[in-house]
């Protein structure tokens, strides 16, 4: 039989590269996601080594808010310590703190998506209007209970964003949950008996990856801004490890006198925004193999 | 009769089409009341128009679906209200094939994983082994290794369809569903599909039900066939009598609508008159009263069973046709 | 009834005058805009300066406190305390009238005073008058209050004390009140939104010289950038507290004009004395060389802070200045060394969470860091804050290191007392310093209770020198408060405790 | 030719796509006359879709026309403005698509799709419009037009949908039609409904037809000529009657044998292979390596276009010679 | 359609039920005591107690979470821990500035974003693209109190024509509105150019154009409407940002809003007015999700409500 076949359907020309490869390629292509990712890396490698000029807990009396120049490139700030430095320092924090607690939220959040997608009924109800709920309460209030229940402290940051984030994802995850459950190859899935969990996690899973993409890079901006407020509730940065969403609000009070104390921190933020939603538009638009 | 495979026992089902807080609730009725066996080794084929509840059928019997009432058999068992873990085993022995050759593959799985899942689902293969089977399979369908590591969107709609039916075999089925296997195709890939499909029976020994709602296409391949109108079996025959004598006056307007790919052989059509009634809202008596060009008023009223008018040919119509 | 006719004629006055008022010009109205929010018109119950500034609109006192903290005349023309300091008798000013048409006589501040006094109801300030034993009528003009024990500062209490109309009172009940001023105030209530403004008009009837200007609006105001937008625009004539940081970007504009003013308010840490490393004077008075009380005042307020030399502030009365902890890092790493402590230790320090309380704690943080105590600074939402003080029911459960605060009173034993008697540790008060004294209580008792000016300022002399050499704070400064108005607003003022004085507001062209 | 209609003279498409540029179509030249229905047959992929939105310069933004004329009754469409172009779209040559149900826009009624079609070209006024609306429903055999008219377009038979787009096509008097794939959607005995509608209605109308489909039986019943497609290019072209009784070129030969046959149940005979990568096309005929009697001439040049006689064009070199007939 | 918002509206009953719980024991459970709160460091700890004792802190959490709902129900909301003032009163104020600054910020949000939505789609790759792109961006990145102060700088200060604060008359919504609708304005945007994208590609689109429709009318009638179906649901999410973003602008503008009072009273532990002001909030989120749905089904006509 396998020779029948064979003999009749010829082999044909069919070049064939590693599939990660080829996505590569296709990522390649989308110059703004390229060169958004160079500078996402060279974020992350400031994270790392954190090249600071100066001590950034090194305070001047004398030379307090100066602006910019030649020696300090980003001015100084109330303590006459540099604002460049603290920058570059802030970055781990800053980017640790919103990425870890975006993914954190992102993950719940999709796997309640997911299941009230998947499972409809009763349970769907539930999750979503608790998703209701949590989107009207304050996020401020959600704050004071999660540090009432676990204190202080910089992972108490990392779960308060995840917990703001989890309704948003829910609900994106759902409706993206929602539309893919109603294709063929779900279905076919279903036919050969695969598994709930399986079909859960190997068929519906990454079907929702775009829609996941698209809100992790929106919130990814506002999870660094958040973190600012979480540090004034007294959990997260501090002066010896500040972020850039804590200069920023306290520059705020510097607004007229000192504007470069806003002004770096806040385009830092911009900066990073913008590069994780064009990479996140160029992943998107990379892992849809249905684009070529 | 010996050997049945597959036997459907008066199956219903209905969709919920709309739900209303005080009112009764409307309902689609997609499947009617309809019986027929699947015999060993046989190519049972299921044609009719969209929407008549062909797929429907083919999922009452994978039991993707429950049926509402009667009874759906399956190697003698009676699997009409066994849950998904009883269903499990059985699944391993029935397979689908898809119509839509691109939306039935994950397009984020590699072939080899598509092709390799029923064996992950119902066989404790070592990966090893499972590639090596998958790697058998796609040989058979005309594929080589370098197509198991590509991803579905880099193949034509042929080599696709190949990759379907490659799965489906994967783990030795005794009956294979195919829902509209070529209508997306190509001719000349449809041709080929058809080929192959024909070959696996006879080196398999499989049972295929086969739905389509192209006729040329069915009855190339089929054994015995099934007209299928609104949720109902109107003719169920074999290919020969179903081609050269049809009786019911759908199949006859279904044959004579076939577009003939040859200019010279101008044919008299019947063309029948209004569409498809809507399913939500039955028309009374035979549900094809209100197309058929020979309706009477007995039509209007009574619902023509499925008798044996002749030998092995069974019609639902009030017709006489001795 | 002839006083009824008065007031409605008055009214009627009022708002003829106000129509045209509103198309003439702005001269006759004036906005304040300030930081928070006033929270109630019932001057009894509140504890907030604000809310005082809003009622001080349409309410006096009895006596009060001038720019300089001395007691002056109000609506008593005067006042005698008997030997045993038991018995304040006042004269009042005859010929008064409440806002409502209700006479100011001795009937209508006894019911004032019974009503602060009653424990049912428990008011906000009935705190500062825990010594009174009851309140006499002498005759229509001349009210007595009798003390339980002689208490010194009660004058400075009285001058506390807000008169409101007992027909008011009767009328609207305790909640109704607060919607429904009455006083005798130079300005009467026209209407309150909480959150929004409270608008009041000049009081026709006003029993002396009283505001040139027919309106006023006092509006929260809470981001400090809006406030001074709405000074630079003359939305606002005078706004408070002005930023500190801000006055350099408005100092050229010559519409504006920032106004300083001493206060009673001052800026400390609690040390928490029970703490192992604190126990030891030798620390405490290590951290207070540590801090360069200049540089914290350059830093945290931009200048505007005064150093202490004493834990009370200059402008209150028996302050007396102690030798200060000049800035002397050697001295400090000294002292910290013989302590048993020579590579320092670790600790935290709290405040609440705005800008500026963090800014002071990560001041103290630095320069503590300089002597090798390394300070985590906490901030923490007012809420958490007071609850964690205060949670502890003994010194022993107490988690507070230390506590970046600032504290402001009228008086040495307001500024005292709650602060360092050794019955007011958490949870009863806040004496988070957990300074217990036996001396320093019997300084602090025995100064409340002396009639004798002088004998009190001796007590309190001594008072202020074991507190300072027993460092049980880190003692840091005292605010000069900034106030900004623009050049065309008069008579406006704040006075040291924080409170707006608006009785003589003008506008000039 | 004074009877043409519309003509179509070596016209180029062109796409730019990250592989390079490709050309979709590739110097094509028809014409097609009044009343006549001209078949474009060719596998998927073949350039059909794209020859019939060249005409119109339809092309997604990435297409671009880099040859030829499209004369409508000897104006160049490829040269109107804008604004001029608007007018033969819709009003003078009128498009169906393969796909009734995704051609209506979901959120309109078919009133006001239909309403719209003449209100720009006819200069209806709305009730005017509205008559005719409901008019050209009826006339394409939709009972209850009133109630249609009003109704979105989910809540229509794929027929009917299909139907509606015709409506729409003719309400406007064109003078030709494109109909890509007009019929694949639908189900056999709606398809012949539906042919025989717009045979009977081109009949009335005067209209040319040019009907794009890969179904060789509905060519064989409706098109009056034929052209066959293969990757861009014309590779054969002949009336309805020569073609299937006489196809010279192997690929239309092998489109022919690919179909099944009612009455032949035996093996099917299809085309090896499938239509190349436009950005990889091998030299020569680019039908050769498919090609059963493909010789090495057939892999170095690409055969000319030849017309034999009578109107039968192939791009072959062996065709004259009769080599692989059966 | 009746029948399915009444249905949701029944719905509704249970959900509040135990969203007020959660609201009760949760700001119940958080830290702070309102009485301290209330009578402030100044206080002894006997004061604490009476007035403990007073605001009802010392029955059992049945009778308080009781009283809160029996209040709920008959309309006696209870008194402000922290004014004495009755909840009703300090609220019903605040309703109409929030309620205002949120309409006029979704209303400018939405005919700006997708307008520049619809921009950035037909000129797709363009630079105009970009410069939506990155104002999106901004839109979500720059801090709100950053934006208010400066728009507060330009045009009141510097141009003087707006009011600087306050809402005494209806231009001084405008500022407010501009600064909280500029990050939803973003998001629409980003959504909105997305949806017209895919629907751009879309058959029914080329058929338009094939009718000879303006470019216009393709991209504004036929494209838009379908597009309006994807972007009144990703409105509807704002409602949440709109909610946290009002209690910045709020303060940045000194706007009187329910915002303010909220935070102000968590911050207080005003434990009657938090309760009232979530639920409200609540209540409202819930029958905005309910509008938007009604809303979708309005703009969907392949959605019908039975
Ligand atoms: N999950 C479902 N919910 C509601 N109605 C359904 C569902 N599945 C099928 N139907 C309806 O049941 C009827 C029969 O559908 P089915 O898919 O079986 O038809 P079919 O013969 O396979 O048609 P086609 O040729 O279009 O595939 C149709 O009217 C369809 O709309
Ligand atoms: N926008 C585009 N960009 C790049 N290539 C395109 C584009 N549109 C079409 N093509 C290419 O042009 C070629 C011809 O496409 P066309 O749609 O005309 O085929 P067709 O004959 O209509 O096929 P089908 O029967 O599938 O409709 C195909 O190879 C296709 O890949
Ligand atoms: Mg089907
Ligand atoms: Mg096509």
């Amino acid at each position: 039989m396998a020779e029948i076949t064979k003999q009749k359907i010829p082999k044909e020309v069919f070049e064939v590269e590693s599939p990660l490869k080829g996505l590569t390629k296709k990522f390649m292509k989308k110059k703004t996601a390229v060169v958004s990712l160079v500078f996402i890396l060279l974020l992350l490698v400031i994270a790392v080594v954190r090249p600071t000029p100066y001590d950034i807990s090194e305070v001047n009396y004398t030379n307090t808010l100066s602006p910019p120049s030649s020696e300090n490139w980003f001015g100084t700030d109330e303590y006459g310590r540099d604002v460049f430095s603290r920058m570059i320092h802030g970055t781990r924090l800053s980017l640790s703190v919103a990425l870890a607690g975006v993914t954190i939220g992102g993950l719940i959040g999709t796997f309640l998506g997911i299941i009230a997608g998947y499972y409809r009924g009763f349970l769907e109800k539930v999750i979503m209007r608790a998703c209701d709920v949590m989107l009207s309460f304050p996020g401020l209030l959600l704050a004071i209970g999660i540090v009432a229940i676990i204190g202080p402290g910089l992972i108490n940051v990392v779960i308060a964003i995840a917990v703001y984030g989890i309704p948003n994802f829910t609900r994106i995850i759902r409706s993206s949950t929602l539309a893919i459950k109603e294709l063929l190859y779900i279905e076919a899935s279903r036919s050969i008996g695969v598994s709930d969990t399986r079909l859960l996690l190997k068929h519906i899973l990454p079907g929702t990856i775009p829609a996941f993409i698209v809100s992790y890079t929106m919130r990814l901006g506002t999870a660094i801004i958040s973190a600012a407020s979480l540090s004034f509730l007294g959990f997260g940065a501090s002066s010896r490890n500040p972020d850039w969403g804590a200069m920023l609000s306290s520059g705020r009070d510097y607004i007229g006198l000192a504007p470069h104390m806003l002004f770096y921190p806040g385009m830092a933020i911009f900066l990073t925004v913008l590069a994780f939603n064009m990479v996140g538009d160029g992943l998107r638009d990379t892992l849809d193999p249905k684009l070529d | 009769m010996k050997d049945v495979l597959v036997a459907l026992n008066n199956v219903e089902k209905r969709f919920l089409a709309s739900k209303k807080m005080f009112r009764e609730n409307k309902y689609v009725h997609a499947i009617n009341g309809i019986s027929f066996d699947i015999r060993q080794g046989e190519t049972f084929a299921l044609v009719g128009e969209s929407g008549c509840g062909k797929s429907t059928t083919g999922r009452l019997i994978n039991r993707l679906l429950e049926p509402d009432r009667g009874e759906i058999w399956f190697h003698q068992e009676n699997i009409s209200n066994y849950s998904s873990s009883q269903m499990k085993p059985l699944r391993k022995k029935m397979q689908m094939v898809f119509q839509d050759p691109y939306g039935s593959l994950n397009p984020r799985m590699r072939i080899s994983e598509i092709v390799g899942e029923p064996l992950l689902v119902h066989t404790n293969l070592t990966a090893k082994e499972r590639y090596r089977k998958v790697m058998d399979l796609l040989e058979i369908v005309g594929l080589n290794e370098r197509h198991a590591q590509s991803y579905a969107h880099e193949f034509s709609g042929g080599q696709r369809q190949r990759i379907g039916i490659a799965r489906a075999l994967t783990v030795n089925p005794s009956l294979v569903i195919a829902d509209e296997p070529v209508s997306a195709l190509d001719v000349s890939i449809q041709a080929q599909v058809i080929n192959l499909f024909k070959n696996l029976q006879k080196e398999f020994q499989l049972t295929y039900l086969f739905i389509s709602h192209d006729l040329s296409v069915v009855e190339n391949i089929s054994d015995r066939i099934g007209v299928m109108y609104l949720g109902k079996i109107m003719e169920l025959t074999s290919k020969e009598k179903l081609y050269k004598e049809p009786l019911h006056p759908y199949t006859k307007a279904l044959l004579s609508a076939i577009p003939i790919a040859d200019p010279t052989l101008k044919r008299e059509r019947i063309l029948l008159k209004g569409d498809i009634p809507n399913p939500i809202d039955l028309p009374s008596g035979c549900p094809f009263h209100t197309r058929c060009p020979h309706a009477f008023q007995r039509c209007v009223e009574e619902t023509p069973e499925l008798k044996e008018v002749k030998a092995e040919h069974k019609v639902a119509c009030h017709l006489s046709f001795s | 009834g002839n006083g009824d006719a008065n007031q409605e004629e008055a009214q009627v006055n009022g708002e003829e005058q106000q129509e045209a008022a509103g198309e003439q010009d702005a001269n006759q109205s004036m906005v304040i805009a300030v930081n928070a929010d006033v929270i109630s018109l019932d001057p009894h119950n509140v504890s907030d300066t604000l809310s005082r500034s809003a009622a001080g609109t349409m309410y006096e006192p009895l006596v009060e406190h001038d720019m300089d903290m001395e007691i002056v005349p109000s609506l008593a023309e005067d006042y005698w305390i008997s030997d045993d300091g038991l018995e304040y008798t006042f004269a009042l000013r005859e010929g008064i009238t409440f806002h409502d048409g209700t006479p100011f006589n001795a009937e209508a501040v006894k019911y004032n005073y019974d009503r602060i006094v009653d424990e049912e109801k428990n008011l906000r300030r009935r705190s500062n008058f825990l010594q009174l034993h009851s309140t006499e009528v002498v005759d229509e003009y001349t009210v007595k209050l009798v003390l339980e024990e002689p208490f010194a500062p009660m004058l400075d209490r009285v001058a506390s004390l807000f008169m409101i109309s007992p027909t008011a009172l009767e009328e609207h009940g305790d909640d109704g009140i607060i919607n429904n001023p009455s006083g005798t105030g130079p300005y009467v209530f026209k209407e309150w939104v909480p959150g929004d403004r409270l608008v009041v008009h000049r009081n026709e009837n006003y029993w002396r010289e009283g505001p040139e200007i027919s309106k006023l609006t006092i509006r929260p105001v809470v981001e400090n950038g809006a406030r001074i937008a709405m000074l630079q625009t003359g939305e606002a004539d005078f706004i408070y507290p002005m930023p500190t940081e801000q006055v350099n970007a408005l100092s050229g504009d010559e519409n504006i004009e920032i106004l300083q003013d001493d206060s009673t308010i001052v800026r400390f840490a609690f040390i928490n004395t029970t703490k192992d490393e604190f126990s030891d004077v030798r620390v405490r008075q290590a951290m207070n060389y540590a801090i360069d009380k200049q540089a914290y005042a350059n830093i945290v307020r931009s200048g505007y802070s005064i150093p202490l030399t004493s834990h009370v502030a200059e402008t209150i009365y028996f302050h007396e200045a102690q030798e200060p902890y000049a800035y002397d890092v050697e001295k400090a790493k000294a002292l910290l060394a013989e302590a048993g402590y020579p590579d320092g230790f670790s600790t935290d320090i709290w405040a609440p969470n705005d800008t500026e309380n963090i800014r002071g704690m990560e001041f103290i943080s630095q320069q503590l860091g300089e002597i090798g105590i390394d300070v985590e600074v906490i901030p923490m939402e007012e809420g958490t804050l007071s609850d964690s003080i205060y949670s502890a029911q003994t010194p022993e459960e107490s988690t507070v290191n230390m506590w970046y605060v600032s504290w402001s009173a009228f008086d040495f034993d307001g500024a005292t007392n709650r602060l360092f008697h050794s019955r007011n540790i958490p949870p009863a008060s806040p004496n988070v310093s957990y300074y217990m004294n036996p001396e320093a209580d019997q300084l602090i008792d025995g100064g409340a209770t002396e009639v004798d000016p002088t004998l009190r300022g001796e007590a309190y002399s001594q008072l202020q020198d074991i507190i300072w050499q027993d460092a049980p704070w880190i003692f840091l400064g005292s605010d000069v408060l900034l106030s900004a108005k623009r050049t065309t607003t008069e008579g406006i003022y704040v006075l040291p405790g924080g409170a707006i004085n608006t009785t003589r507001a003008a506008k000039t062209k | 030719m004074s009877d043409s209609l519309m003509e179509v003279n070596s016209l180029t498409t062109e796409f730019k796509t990250e592989q390079g540029n490709l050309v979709a179509v590739n110097d094509i030249s028809f014409h097609l006359k009044q009343k006549e229905v001209l078949g474009i047959v060719g596998e998927s992929g073949s350039g059909k879709s794209v020859t019939s939105l060249s005409i119109l310069k339809l092309l997604p933004e990435n297409g671009c026309i880099t040859k030829g004329s499209v004369c409508l009754e000897g104006r160049n469409l490829l040269e109107l403005s804008n604004k001029e172009l608007r007018k033969v779209r819709g009003g003078e040559i009128a498009m169906i698509f393969q796909d009734p149900m995704s051609s209506l826009n979901p959120v309109m009624t078919v009133g006001e799709q239909m309403m719209e079609m003449t209100m720009l070209h006819l200069n209806h006024r709305k009730s005017e419009a509205r008559a005719y609306a409901i008019e050209m429903i009826k006339q394409v055999g939709i009972p209850a037009a009133e109630d249609v008219f009003q109704r979105y377009p989910h809540q229509l038979s794929g027929g009917m949908s299909q139907r509606i787009i015709i409506a729409m096509a003719l309400s406007s008097h064109p003078k030709v039609i494109i109909a890509d794939e007009p019929t694949t959607a639908l189900d056999v005995t709606i398809q012949a409904q539906v042919l025989d509608l717009m045979l009977k209605l081109k009949e009335k109308n005067n209209v040319g037809i040019l009907l794009i489909t890969h179904d060789l039986g509905v060519v064989a019943e409706t098109c009056d000529r034929v052209l066959v497609m293969y990757c861009g290019r014309i590779v054969e072209s002949a009336d309805v009657n020569t073609l299937f009784q006489n196809p010279l070129h192997p690929y239309t030969r092998g489109l022919m044998a690919s179909v099944p046959k009612i009455g032949n149940t035996q093996e099917l005979k299809y085309i090896q292979g499938r239509v190349p990568d436009l950005s990889q096309l091998p030299e020569g005929c680019k039908f050769a390596p498919r090609c059963r009697i493909a010789v090495k001439k057939c892999f170095e040049s690409e055969p000319p276009l030849v017309d034999i006689g009578n109107q039968h064009l192939h791009r072959c070199y062996l065709a004259e010679a009769g080599v692989g007939k059966e | 359609m009746k029948e399915y918002i009444i249905k949701r509206l029944i719905n509704v009953i249970p959900i509040m039920f135990v969203v007020s719980v959660v609201i009760f024991l949760f700001i119940h459970f958080i830290p702070g005591d309102p009485a301290r709160m209330v009578v402030g460091h100044d206080a002894d700890i006997q004061e604490v107690e009476l007035m403990r004792e007073q605001m009802g802190l010392n029955d059992p959490y049945p009778v308080q979470y009781k009283n809160f709902i029996v209040g709920v129900f008959t309309g006696n909301w209870g008194n402000s821990l922290k004014t004495g003032l009755p909840v009703w009163d300090m609220l019903i104020p605040r309703v109409k500035p929030t309620l205002l600054l949120a309409l006029f910020s979704i209303t400018w949000s939405v005919v700006v974003g997708i307008t520049i939505g619809v921009l950035a789609a037909v000129k797709r790759g363009k630079i105009l693209d970009y410069i939506v792109m990155i104002a999106a961006a901004s839109g979500i990145s720059v801090p709100l109190f950053w934006l208010g102060l400066m728009l507060m700088q330009i045009f009141s200060v510097q141009l003087g024509w707006l009011p600087t604060t306050g809402v005494s008359c209806l231009k001084g919504y405008i500022l407010p509105s501009i600064t909280l609708g500029a990050g939803i304005t973003a998001m629409i945007a980003r959504y909105c150019r997305s949806a017209m994208i895919e629907i751009l590609r879309e058959n029914y689109i080329r058929m338009a154009r094939a009718k000879g429709l303006s470019e216009f009318i393709v991209v504004n009638k036929h494209a838009l409407r379908n597009a309006l179906v994807d972007v009144i649901t990703i409105v509807g999410l704002q409602f949440g940002y709109l909610l946290a973003g009002s209690v910045l602008v709020e303060t940045v503008f000194a706007i009187p809003g329910l915002g303010r009072l909220l935070i102000d009273s968590i911050l207080f532990r005003d434990y009657t007015v938090v309760q009232t002001v979530l639920l409200l909030f609540t209540f409202q989120f819930i029958i905005v999700n309910l509008v938007v749905d009604v809303l979708y089904g309005v703009f969907n006509p392949k959605i019908k409500y039975e």
